[in-house]
Parts: C-alpha cells; structure tokens; sequence
C-alpha cells in the first residue's frame, strides 16, 4: 500500500515544523509497517500542489492520500475526483469547500486560534487598551484567524491601533514592530498570529527599550515561546496552541486506517489551548524543533 | 580560414547539427531517459497528459517572453499579471452569473474579459517602457508589485473562487480536450506553433531580433521600433490572459500565490531554449523545450523518492544549469 | 547640367553649445559623382546625416529638386530615394546578410516573409558586388570590408536617387574599391547623384565629377575635379600646401627584436614565420581575409596560438596580452569602434585605460590622467570640442588618433599597427606616417599592415605578402612595388625570402 | 530624432546637474519630506536608526551587486546566498559552543566563516559565469535554488537559532555602536565608501566599467577580463557574507526564508541609484540612495494607515517606478 503525504513548503516556522513532523513520523511507520510506502511532496503554491497530486496518482498508484490544502478552493475539485476513484483521502487542518469528501479529516482551529487570543485580551487587558495586530500571508487561514480575533474583542473596549502583514516571517515581523514602536507611544499588547512573528516583535520591543510596557501573544506554541511562559516571563504571559504535529497524528491514523488495523474516520479537532504560566510545562518538549 | 569557414561556426546554421541547437534537446531526451528508468508509470498516457497540461500555461507565457527578450526587453511581472487577471475573471464571471445565470455566455464574457485584461495590463508595461523610457527590468518590477498587491486586494487576503457550478461548466476547458488530446496542449501546441512561424517567417519577427540585436540599427533601417517593442509587450500580455483562460478551469480560485515565480520559471524557459538573453536571437521551439525541461524535473522529482523535499530546489537549480551548460559549451560569457 | 536635386542653404548644425557647421552651401547633381572632403572633424559625416536626414540641422535650409523640406526622419528622405551608408556600420550583428540588406524592407508572400527570394536577391547582389559570402551567414562573423560590402549590397538593394556614403573606400581593398567604383558609376549612368567622402584624394581625383571641401565647418571651395589638382585639394583641406607624403626610410639595425617561427592559429594561419629588427618597418600585404590581423592578433596575445614567438630574445607566452604590453609589444586594432575604444567614454578614460596601473597605485592619478590626455592630444592633434565628451561623438579620424594615442601610451618597442590611417585626412596622415618613421628611427621596430598599397610601399623597407593564411612571399627593396605585392597578394607565384620558413 | 537629443542623455555630466544625477536624490528628499508630514516620530533618532540600520544588509549587498552589473552581470542567487551563509554560520557556531564554551573566539570564527562561505558561493557562481561561459542569469537563477534549498536542508525545514547565550554575547554586534551610531550603520556606510572610491577612484572600478561597456575593448586593452568578472562575484560573495555577520545578531537564527526576495531589491536599488542594467557605467552613491529610498517606502507605510495593507506592494511598485521616471526623463529604452 502507499500512502501519498502532501504539505506545503517549510516556508515559515510553522510549516517548517510540519515538515519536521511529517518526515519523522513517515520514517517512523515505514520501519513499524514494512509493507506500507510513502511519498512525500511538499509545495510551494496551490499549483504545484495539484500537479504533485496529479503525479501521486498517475505514475505512483497512491491508496491513501494525506493532504494539507495550500488553499481549500483550488484544491477541493482535485482532493475531490482523487477521492472519488476510491482513495482514501485524509484532510489535516485546511477544510475543503465541499463537505463530505475526506474520509477522515484532522485539523487546527484558526477561529478558535485567534478567539483564544482574542479572549485573553478582552479578558486582562483594561477597557480603552491599545493594541497591534501583526497578520500572516494574507491567505483565508489568516482572515480566518483574524476574524475569530476581532470577534473576541468586541465590545471590550480594547482598541486596535493597526493591523499589518508580518507574513509569518520574524524579518518582517521586526521592521514592523520598530516602525509601530517609532509611531505609537503607547501600546499595551501585540497579537503575533504565530510565534515566528513574536520573535521578531519581541526583538524590536527589546531593542526599543520598552519592555514591560506591552505584552506579546504569538501563537502556535514555538518552544521557545512555552519556555519563557514557563519561566513567568512577563511579556510573555500565554501562548495559543496549533501544533504542527497534527500531521504525525494524520498519518498515523491513516496508516492505520489502510491497513485495516482498526476502523478511521471522522473528524478530529484540534482546538487552540491556552498555555499558560501553570500548564506550561504540559506543552514544553524539550526535543522538538518548532 | 577561407570566409565560408569562419563563417559556419558562428551559428544559426541552417541544417548543420551543432550543440547551441541539438543542447536543449539532448537535455530534454536525457531527462525523459531518466524518467523511463526511475519510474514504468513515466510514459503512460496520463503522466504525459498531467506534464504536458500543466506545462501549458508558462509554456504560453514563455512563448510570448521569447518575442519580449529577442527584441531585448524583459517582463518580471507576468506571474502577477496571471494572478490579477485570473482574480478579476473570477469576479466578474460571479458578479455575471448572478445576472445570466450559469450558462456559456458567462463563460465567453469571462474569457473575453481575460484576454482584454491581459492585453491592457500589457500595454501598460510597454507604454511605460517605449514612451517613458523606464528600463523594463524596473517597469516591470514595479507593475510585478503593482498586481500582487491587487490581487491580494481584490481577494481580501483570501482566495477569490468561482461559483462552483460554474467551474463544472468551465471545467471541460482544462481537463477536457479532443481525440484524447486535451484543451490546454492543444493551445499550447497552437501557440507554440503560431510563435515559431512569426518569429521565423514574418518580418515582425525580424524586426524584434534585430532590435534587440541594435536599436539603432533597426530605427536607421525604418523599422518602428517602439512601435514593435510595444507590439511584443502587448502579445505578452495578450497570452498571459490566454494561459489564464486555461488555468482558472484548472483550479477555478486565484490568490495571493497564484502565479508565483512564473517569471523566473518562463525566463529560465526562454533561456534554456536557446535565446539570448542580451536579446537579437531568439527560437520559440527551444522556449517550447525549455519549458517542458522544466515541468520534466518537478515530475522526476516526484517519481523517486530519492531526494529529501527539502532539496527539489537544489536538483532543479543544478539541471537548469547543466542544461544550459550542454549547449553553450565553450560559448559565449555574460 | 542639370538642376540640383538636393542642395544646402546656410546651414549650420550644432552640438549644445559647440557649432560645428557654420552656413554650409551645398549643391548635389542628379548624375554626378561628387566627393566631399575635408580634415578629420571638419563636419563631413555632419552634413551627409543632415543631407540623410538622419539628424536636423540647426539652422539654414535643405531643398529638394529646389523645394525646401525638413526631414522628421530618416525614413522620409528614404522614401525619396536618399540612402545613406555611414561611417560606422549600421548592421544589426546577429542577423543574416540576407536580413540586414533587407532590413525594415522584407520581401514578403501574403503575410510570410519570401525567405527565398530575399537569399536571392541578396546574392545577386553580392555576386555583383563579386563579393563571396553566403547570404545566409551572420553578420558577426564576417571581416570589416565584408561587413562594408554588405552595407552597400544594402544601399543597391534599395530604389535609389541619392547615395551618400561616408568614406565607404576606409575600409575597402583596392580590388573591393574598384567593383565599388564600377557600382557608382553604373548608378551615375542612370541619373543617381552620388556624394561620398574619401580620404584617398587619388581616389577622388579618378573617378569624382566634382569635389567640394570643408574646412572647420566652412565650404571652402568647390570645383570640377577636371579643375583642380590633388595638391590643390590637399591645400585646400588642410589650409596650408603639404610637402612629401611619405618621410625617408630609416635603415634597420641588426638586433632582431621579434621572431616568429612556425606560428599557426586553427582554420586561420599556417606556418607562419618573421623576423623584426630594430628600427624596421615591416609591411605585411595582401587581400582581405588573407589572416593579417589573425597574425597580428596571434601575435599579441590575442588569439590563442602555436608556434614561438621571441620578443627581444625572450619566448613570449601564448594568449596574455598584457605580458606582451609590459614586454613591450602592441597591437593596434583596425576595428576601431569594436575592439578599439570605449564609445560612451570620455576621452580620459580611453586613453590610460590600458595602463591604469601607471597611473597611481591604488588610487588613481586624475592628474596624471589629464596631463597624459593633454600630450596625448598636442602629439597627435586630436580635435575633440570638448574633452569630457564620450568618444562616440568624435569625428572618425580623431577616434583613429586617440586610439594610436591609446595604444602607443605604454612606449612599445615593438608595435603592430593594422591599417593605421583608416579614415585619416591626408594631412594628420602625414603626421603618422612621420611618427611611424621617427618611432623606427629611434629604434622601436614596426610592422604595419595595411591594404592601401602606396602606404605599404610607402612606409616598409620591407613588405610580407599574406595569402589564404599563410606568408607567401617577402619583397625587399626595390621589389617593393604594386605589382608584386598584388601577384603575390592573389597567391600567383612564389618569392624568395621568409615564405619558405 | 537628432543626435544632439539622443547623445545627451548619455549624461554623467560632471559639475553640470542634471535629472540623472539629481533624480534618485530628489525622490529620496521628496520621501522624507513625506515622512516629515506624515508623522512627528518620522525623524526622531530611534526611527532613522532603524531603518539604517536595516537597510545595511540590503544595502551591503548592493554596493557588491552594483560591481557586477557594472561588469555586465547579474546575480539573482544573493538572497539565499545569503539564507545560506546564515544557517551555516549559526549551525557551526553553536557546535562550536559545545567545544569552546560561550566565548569570543566561537564568535570570530563564525565571522570567519560567513565571510570565506560566501567569498567561495561568489567564487562558484564567477566560475560557472566566466570559465564554463553559462550566463549569469542562469547560472545565478540555478545557484538560487540551490542555496535555498540548502539551508532547508540545513534547517530541516524549520529555524536554525543561535544558541540564548551566544546570542547575547553576539547581539551587540547589531544592536551596539560607538557614539550613538549602530554599527550596521558604521559597516554600511564604510562598505559606501569603500565602495564608491573603487568605483571611481581605482583600476578595478574603471574596468568593470569597461568590460561592462564593451567586453572585446576591454580585452584588446589587455584587460583580464575573465579576472576582473570573477572578481565582481567574489566581492558580492564576500559583501554577503559580512552582511550575514551583522544579520545574525539580530533576531539570532535564520530559515528557509530568510533574505526572500534580497536580490530583487539589492537589483532594484542599484537601478533606482542610476547605474545602466546592461552594464558600463555604476555609481555605489546612487545605489546607497536607491537602498534608501526602499526602505524609506516600507517605514512611511508602516508609519502611516493610508492604505490598505493589502496595496503596501502597490505603493512600493509605483515608487520604484516613479523614482526611475524622475532621473530616465525621456531617456534611454532598454
Ligand atoms: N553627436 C555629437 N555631439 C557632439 N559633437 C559632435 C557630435 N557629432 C559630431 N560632433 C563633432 O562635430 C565635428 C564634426 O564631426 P564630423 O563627424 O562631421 O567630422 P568629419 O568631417 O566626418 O570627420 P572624419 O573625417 O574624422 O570622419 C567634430 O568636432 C565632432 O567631434
Ligand atoms: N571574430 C571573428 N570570428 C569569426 N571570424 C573572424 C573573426 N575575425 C575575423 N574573422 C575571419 O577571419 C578571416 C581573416 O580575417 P581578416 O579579414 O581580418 O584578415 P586580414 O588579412 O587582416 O584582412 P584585412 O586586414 O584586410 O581585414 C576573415 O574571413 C574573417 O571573416
Ligand atoms: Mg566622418
Ligand atoms: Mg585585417
């Protein structure tokens, strides 16, 4: 049997992890399961990704598909026809426009990443805060997590001073940071929707000499964000999960799914979690890359 | 050393084999080779029909990019260009079939739309380029921006997708096709052709090598040349519409990644084939095999398991170089 | 005679602030053969481009067949029939033979370009020209007169009422000048006027009807050639009577200070074998593609050879330029705008661009620079109106002189000079020529090449004669004559000497 | 239509000003002014500080570009080059921590390193240029993908970070300075200078330009043309690598995308600064305005809420276009 695994590209931190994860798990399982293959093919665009599913079945033979979409709308036609001729067909994290398709889907939840922040904000911070907004690559899993976010903190009173694209890049994420700290006087915290771009902020906070001032909220629990929740560092006081390794859990279930060890289906979703400085260590793993 | 001899080794031979024009063929069998060994599956009818679809929108492009870089110009933007042009007919094939429903004319005033948006997106790149005088390196870079940023816009950040039955209907443009050929290698094969035959048999052609061989020589010679200079940006832009008339069937959405480094992919297309980047020569079928050399490595790479993900860039930068290696052989520096 | 066709009233022409026509009268005949002279920069090519329409003039008036006009372009004078061939080449290198004559013209069937049709034609033309190359071969590719050949297939191969060219002869030998000369002549049978400049006043006296001279952008004079005598002309030109052409020979020393043995560069020369002395001034003769310059180049480093060359008794490496240099021995290119000088430069930064690293140590001298640049053009009366203008805007006779400038600035010892008055006026021609018989008379050793045989009988003491890439035959003293130099230039009978080496 | 028009705009006039030389110059006085207008903060010390200092790897790296395109070259692989030389840098680095402790010389060697990196990546991409004779758009397009691939690879698809302790010993690197003024600022501005005196001041500048303006010249001047193109790349690689020294300090690690799109801006800045694509004539000054003025674009949009965030890249588009009108005015086409 073989088992065709599509990601995209390790663009950014995140995605990057994802491939870390992917890869392990598929060395992992070709060694439990001898007879099981994998085909591995990660993607820079929604094009390629196709052409890659494409090559999947025609010269390959896929049985099982594990597919995270680059974008849900160009890839639900092809994801659709591939599962239509009987494959069995895994969506992880990104849904498909069409319901039904997959036969087993696994995922993150952006609303929830972003209400979760949201909520923390609209929670602790005091009526009249003010706050900045770093984005990702404008795409729908950032509209997504945005909307979930501003949802959140409506009506709490907090307001936003801006909103820009850090593209998930800690880079963009510190020029950006510099900039809003040259025209703000006063912000008193940052929503980072990932922690790559919390790095990026966190340096330029650093070098501006305004600790203390602000709090930092990234996301998707970067190890070297939980360790400083851990260590009760201020700035950082919490984190919102979106573990990349939902793709390990995908294929495993697959794996188990095809061969017929015990019956898959369904839908498994992961919801973002608040980490805290109490449950910090819960999410810590010292042997992670991400 | 009598004139006939020095005079056959300075190319375009006509008939004569030598390696600047047998090179990007060898390549391409090479890779086919290759292929054949790493993979049974290669040459069945489906794999040739996936590569040679999908080749067909840079495919398309390049074509036009040939006509650009013979006549010595260059066009960064053609990647957003495709993605503005595909998210605009997107938007106005939805906002149409709110009023004429799901129905073929839709189809036809989306198309329409497309090959009028590209052609106006290219007549604005060879304005600035002819009449102001901009280098087209930095028009274009500009209107590069210019179009990713409106596409972005234009979708909210998302991804701006077609009503889905519409895509059933328009679907049969992309997968469809006559005599088991499909639609896309169809009008790449008709594109390709038609390219070949102007630049080699029409004296627009000609004109845009030699302009790009010597602007001054060609003005002096009474050719229009910012006339023709624009003429080949507006055919760029003309078939950036046309591919994206094959590619919205495809995927049916566009977004802030549609498109992306297609530029660098059609240049790289035009330059493997043989055309000098410098501009004065240029061969639309070598841009053909340079194409399909590109679309071979991505599908190679993804027949083996031989090499970490991680490293497809790698292979394909390496085979980019070693196929321009083979035909340049002791050739000309830049 | 009959009315003329175009003609010049008071027109001057300036470049910024520079004037450098002031009020030119002008009158060209259907039917004639009229030759315009002049020293390098006395305005020539200007008029002729203005006469082209190729550029407008600043003041005054241009008539056609007594009417005034304006041309916007060079087209609109093309589509009267004014073809123009200028002094640098107009052809586009990557194209064909075929496509360039036919170039902004192209024969068509319906909508296709008659591929066919226009090899023919250009071949017919080129036959006509009796020159031998294959239409369809690139332009790159081809030698300097064969390129010049194919620029006047060009101007035949368009419906013409007026040629004009700019020193088409510079580049030609005298075999190629004299078809040209049967071409011109045919076309002045059917009523073309011709105008055209050259600076081989000889020539102008054989076959002109007319001649008219232009001084520092003045017309000076203007007379039937019947009227007037070369000396005549020569005064005319230069404003002053110009004695002896040609200085005495100086007598070479014994000290061999180059040998070449057995030198062979692939598909362009066999075996070839010389030896130079002190104070000599060797010529090397023969017709075009004969591989002077392959040996020059080869020679100098510039081609990658076999074979031993010995400068001053030391072996000179295969293919380094600059050891030569610093060794002491030059080339002097005759591919002026090609291999020859920077044209968007500034005189400055032609002249020491060789040697830059004798101007300072790290940092460049601009001081010195200058300084150089003002001997440079004392020595070799350079006219240029303005010192930092690119090169590109000089007259063609004062790019030929900075770049002699150029190429003796490092003080050679040896120097190979190929065609070395191309497009000279007689009167810095004399300079050269004395400057070449002053460098052997100071114990430098020279070889020119060059395809003006009274140059070469001129100038050498001694003269080689090349052919199909191999020394056919040297001819000493008084053997040095045209007729030898021609039988054995068309590889007709051997010579004694070097040939056999 | 006359050679006066025409030749004219040849410019590098000297003492004469003219648009060429004062275009890239009042662009970037009229975005300060913008700025100024804009907002209060614009030009406080903290704000000039960090763009400066940001603009100095771009800017490092372009001074070197400005060298290559003189010569007639390009390279498009200075962005991963860059990636590449960090990921390597940071992964040596922290194996030496193991061995050395968390102690200077673990720094000194790293800076050692990321400099010899990128002199041999430079010293490749030459090679392939000027002693195999591929061209350099293809030879640089192949080694981009290489070395992004790489530091994928490196990276294992995810951030190499730099140990918390060496970074913090390195940091000051990029975040000290003596007298106020950073030290990515003070390495910028010595590479400027450094840069514009060879430019114009030395051999090595004067024959890029000339092999830049006419290669066979250059040849027949008993230049070693082959020597000095090499050495145009190898200088870039060696400006990237000393980039990469003052980039590592800041935010301590590096990725798959790290210095993403560089060489369009190292090559666009280097234009806006008024040095001719086709090679022959560079100015490092102008090249420093031109990093100046895209960095000043994206700080003014970071400044200001204008525009949708989405059309930051179609301001950045328009600017890069304008900047180029205001000096090109009517000049050469490419
Ligand atoms: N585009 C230009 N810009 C500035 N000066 C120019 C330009 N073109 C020509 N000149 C100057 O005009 C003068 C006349 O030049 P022209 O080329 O007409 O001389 P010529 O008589 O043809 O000389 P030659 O025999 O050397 O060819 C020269 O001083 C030249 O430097
Ligand atoms: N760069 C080149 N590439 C190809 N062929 C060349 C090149 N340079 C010269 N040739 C050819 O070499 C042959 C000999 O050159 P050339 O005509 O310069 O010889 P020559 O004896 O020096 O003649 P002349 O000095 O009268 O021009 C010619 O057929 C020419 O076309
Ligand atoms: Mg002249
Ligand atoms: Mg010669």
């Amino acid at each position: 049997e073989t088992i065709g695994v599509s990601i995209p590209a390790a663009t950014h931190g995140w995605a990057g992890a994802l491939n870390f994860h992917a890869e392990r798990t598929i060395a992992h399982l070709e060694e439990v399961y001898p007879d099981l293959d994998f085909v591995l093919a990660t993607t820079p665009d929604s094009a390629t990704q196709v052409s890659d599913l494409e090559d999947m079945v025609a010269t390959r033979g896929i049985d099982a598909l594990v597919v995270l979409p680059f974008e849900s709308e160009p890839l639900t036609g092809p994801i659709q026809r591939i599962a239509e001729s009987g494959t069995w067909v895994t969506v992880v994290d990104r849904g498909l426009s069409v319901e039904g398709i997959e036969t087993l889907y696994v995922a993150g939840d952006n609303d929830s990443f972003g209400r979760t922040a949201g909520q923390y904000f609209a929670d602790t911070l005091d009526d009249g805060a003010k706050v900045v907004v770093m984005r990702g690559i404008p795409s729908t899993v950032d509209n997504e997590r945005v909307a979930g976010f501003e949802e959140a903190i409506d009506g709490s009173g907090i307001e936003v001073l801006a909103m820009d694209h850090g593209n998930w890049n800690r880079d963009t994420a510190f020029t950006l940071m510099q900039d809003w700290l040259s025209r703000f006087p006063q912000i008193d915290a940052v929503w980072a929707a990932d922690d790559d771009m919390a790095v990026g902020a966190l340096a330029a906070i650093e070098q501006a000499g305004r600790t203390g001032e602000m709090i930092v909220v990234g996301g998707a629990g970067m190890k070297e964000m939980v360790d400083r929740i851990r260590n009760g560092d201020a700035t950082v006081p919490v984190n919102v999960t979106y573990p990349p390794s939902m793709i390990s859990t995908a294929i495993e279930m697959t794996a188990v799914g095809v061969t017929g060890a015990a019956p898959m289906s369904g839908e498994f979703i992961i919801a973002s979690e608040l980490i805290t400085p109490e449950n910090a260590a819960d999410y810590y793993f010292e042997d992670s890359p991400y | 050393m009598t004139m006939a001899t020095t005079q056959n080794n300075t190319g375009r031979t006509r008939g004569g084999l030598n390696l600047q024009v047998i090179g990007p063929i060898v390549a391409l069998i090479a890779l086919v080779l290759i292929g054949m060994a790493l993979n049974s599956n290669f040459l069945s009818y489906a794999n040739i029909t996936n590569v040679l679809a999908r080749s067909a929108f840079i495919g398309i492009i390049a074509v036009g990019m040939t006509f650009v870089i013979t006549a010595g110009g260059l066009d960064l933007s053609v990647g957003s260009m495709a993605a503005f042009v595909a998210g605009l007919m997107i938007l106005v094939m939805n906002q149409l079939t709110t009023s004429l429903g799901v129905s073929l004319p839709v189809i036809l005033l989306g198309i329409a739309l497309a090959l009028v948006a590209g052609l106006v997106a290219g007549l604005i790149n060879g304005i600035l380029i002819t009449r102001v005088g901009i280098e087209a390196f930095i028009v274009t870079l500009g209107t590069m921006g210019i179009y990713r940023s409106l596409i972005t816009w234009l979708a909210d950040g998302g991804t701006l997708s077609l009503g889905f039955e519409m895509r059933e209907l328009y679907r049969p443009v992309y997968y469809g096709g006559i005599a088991g050929i499909s639609w896309p290698i169809i009008a790449f094969v008709v594109v390709a052709v038609l390219g070949e035959v102007v630049m080699r048999h029409t004296a627009f052609g000609r004109h845009c090598a030699a302009i790009g061989s010597n602007e001054k020589v060609a003005r002096y010679s009474s050719i229009p040349v910012a006339r023709v200079k624009l003429a080949t940006y507006v055919l760029l832009g003309l078939l950036v519409g046309f591919a994206v008339v094959m590619y919205v069937p495809r995927l049916g959405s566009a977004s802030a990644s549609t498109g992306l480094l297609w530029e660098l992919e059609a240049i790289a297309a035009v330059i493997i084939g043989g055309t000098l980047l410098k501009g004065g020569f240029g061969r639309v079928w070598g841009t053909v095999v340079g194409v399909l050399i590109l679309s071979l490595i991505g599908n190679l790479l993804n027949l083996t398991d031989f090499v970490s993900p991680y490293l497809n860039g790698a292979i394909q930068g390496a085979v980019i170089i070693l196929a321009v290696v083979l035909q340049r052989k002791g050739g000309t520096e830049r | 005679m009959a009315d003329p066709i175009l003609s010049l009233n008071g027109v001057s022409k300036s470049f910024g602030p520079i004037e450098v026509l002031h009020g030119v009268d002008f009158e060209l005949r259907p039917g004639e053969i009229h030759a315009l002279i002049g020293e390098n920069g006395a305005g020539k090519s200007t008029t002729m481009k203005i006469l082209g329409g190729y550029i407008d003039a600043s003041g005054g008036e241009i008539r056609w067949q007594g009417q005034p006009v304006s041309f916007a372009s060079s087209e609109e004078a093309e589509a009267r029939g004014i073809v123009m061939i200028h002094q640098e080449f107009n052809l586009a290198e990557h194209l064909g033979v075929d496509q360039n004559v036919f170039l902004g013209r192209e024969l068509k069937r319906g909508w296709r370009l008659d591929h066919a049709a226009m090899r023919g034609r250009a071949a017919a033309l080129l036959d006509q020209l009796e020159c031998h190359i294959d239409p369809s071969a690139r332009v790159a590719g081809l030698s300097v007169p064969a390129k010049q050949m194919v620029e006047i297939a060009k101007a035949l191969s368009r419906d013409l009422r007026v040629l004009i060219m700019d020193e088409p002869t510079a580049v030609l030998t005298e075999r190629d000048c004299e078809i040209l000369f049967r071409q011109i002549e045919r076309l002045r049978e059917q009523g073309v006027a011709i105008l055209y400049t050259s600076h081989k006043l000889s020539e102008v006296k054989r076959i002109c009807d007319r001649v008219s001279v232009l001084r520092d952008g003045v017309m000076v004079r203007s007379a039937k050639v019947a009227e007037i005598t070369e000396d005549e002309m020569a005064a005319a030109m230069v404003g002053r009577e110009l004695s002896d052409l040609y200085p005495a020979k100086a007598v070479p020393a014994d000290e061999v200070m180059l040998e070449v043995e057995g030198l062979s560069v692939p598909g362009l020369i066999a075996e070839a074998s010389l030896t130079l002395r002190r104070g000599e001034v060797l010529g090397i003769g023969g017709l075009v593609g004969a591989g002077r310059t392959e040996l020059a180049e080869a020679i100098a480093g510039l081609r990658p050879r076999s074979g031993e060359v010995r400068l001053m008794g030391r072996t000179l490496p295969a293919g380094q330029v600059k050891t030569a240099m610093e060794r002491g021995l030059v080339y002097l290119t005759e591919d002026r705008k090609g291999a020859g000088l920077l044209l968007d430069k500034s005189l400055r930064e032609n002249l020491t661009l060789p040697l830059l690293h004798r101007f300072g140590r790290v940092l460049i001298d601009r001081r010195a620079e200058e300084a150089a640049l003002d001997k440079a053009i004392a020595d070799f009366a350079i006219r240029a109106p303005d010192r930092e203008m690119p090169v590109g805007n000089l007259s063609g006779g004062n790019q030929q002189k900075l770049l002699l400038a150029k190429t003796l600035l490092s003080e050679p010892q040896v120097i190979l000079i190929d065609e070395p008055t191309r497009g000279i006026d007689i009167g810095t021609k004399q300079q050269i020529y004395t400057l070449i018989a002053e460098l052997a008379a100071a114990g430098h050793a020279i070889i020119v090449i060059s395809s003006e045989m009274p140059e070469l009988i001129g100038l050498a003491s001694r003269v080689l004669v090349m052919h199909a890439g191999r020394i056919v035959g040297a001819l000493d003293g008084d053997a040095v004559n045209e007729g030898a130099i021609v039988r054995l230039a068309m590889g007709l009978g051997e010579s004694n000497g070097e040939a056999a080496a």
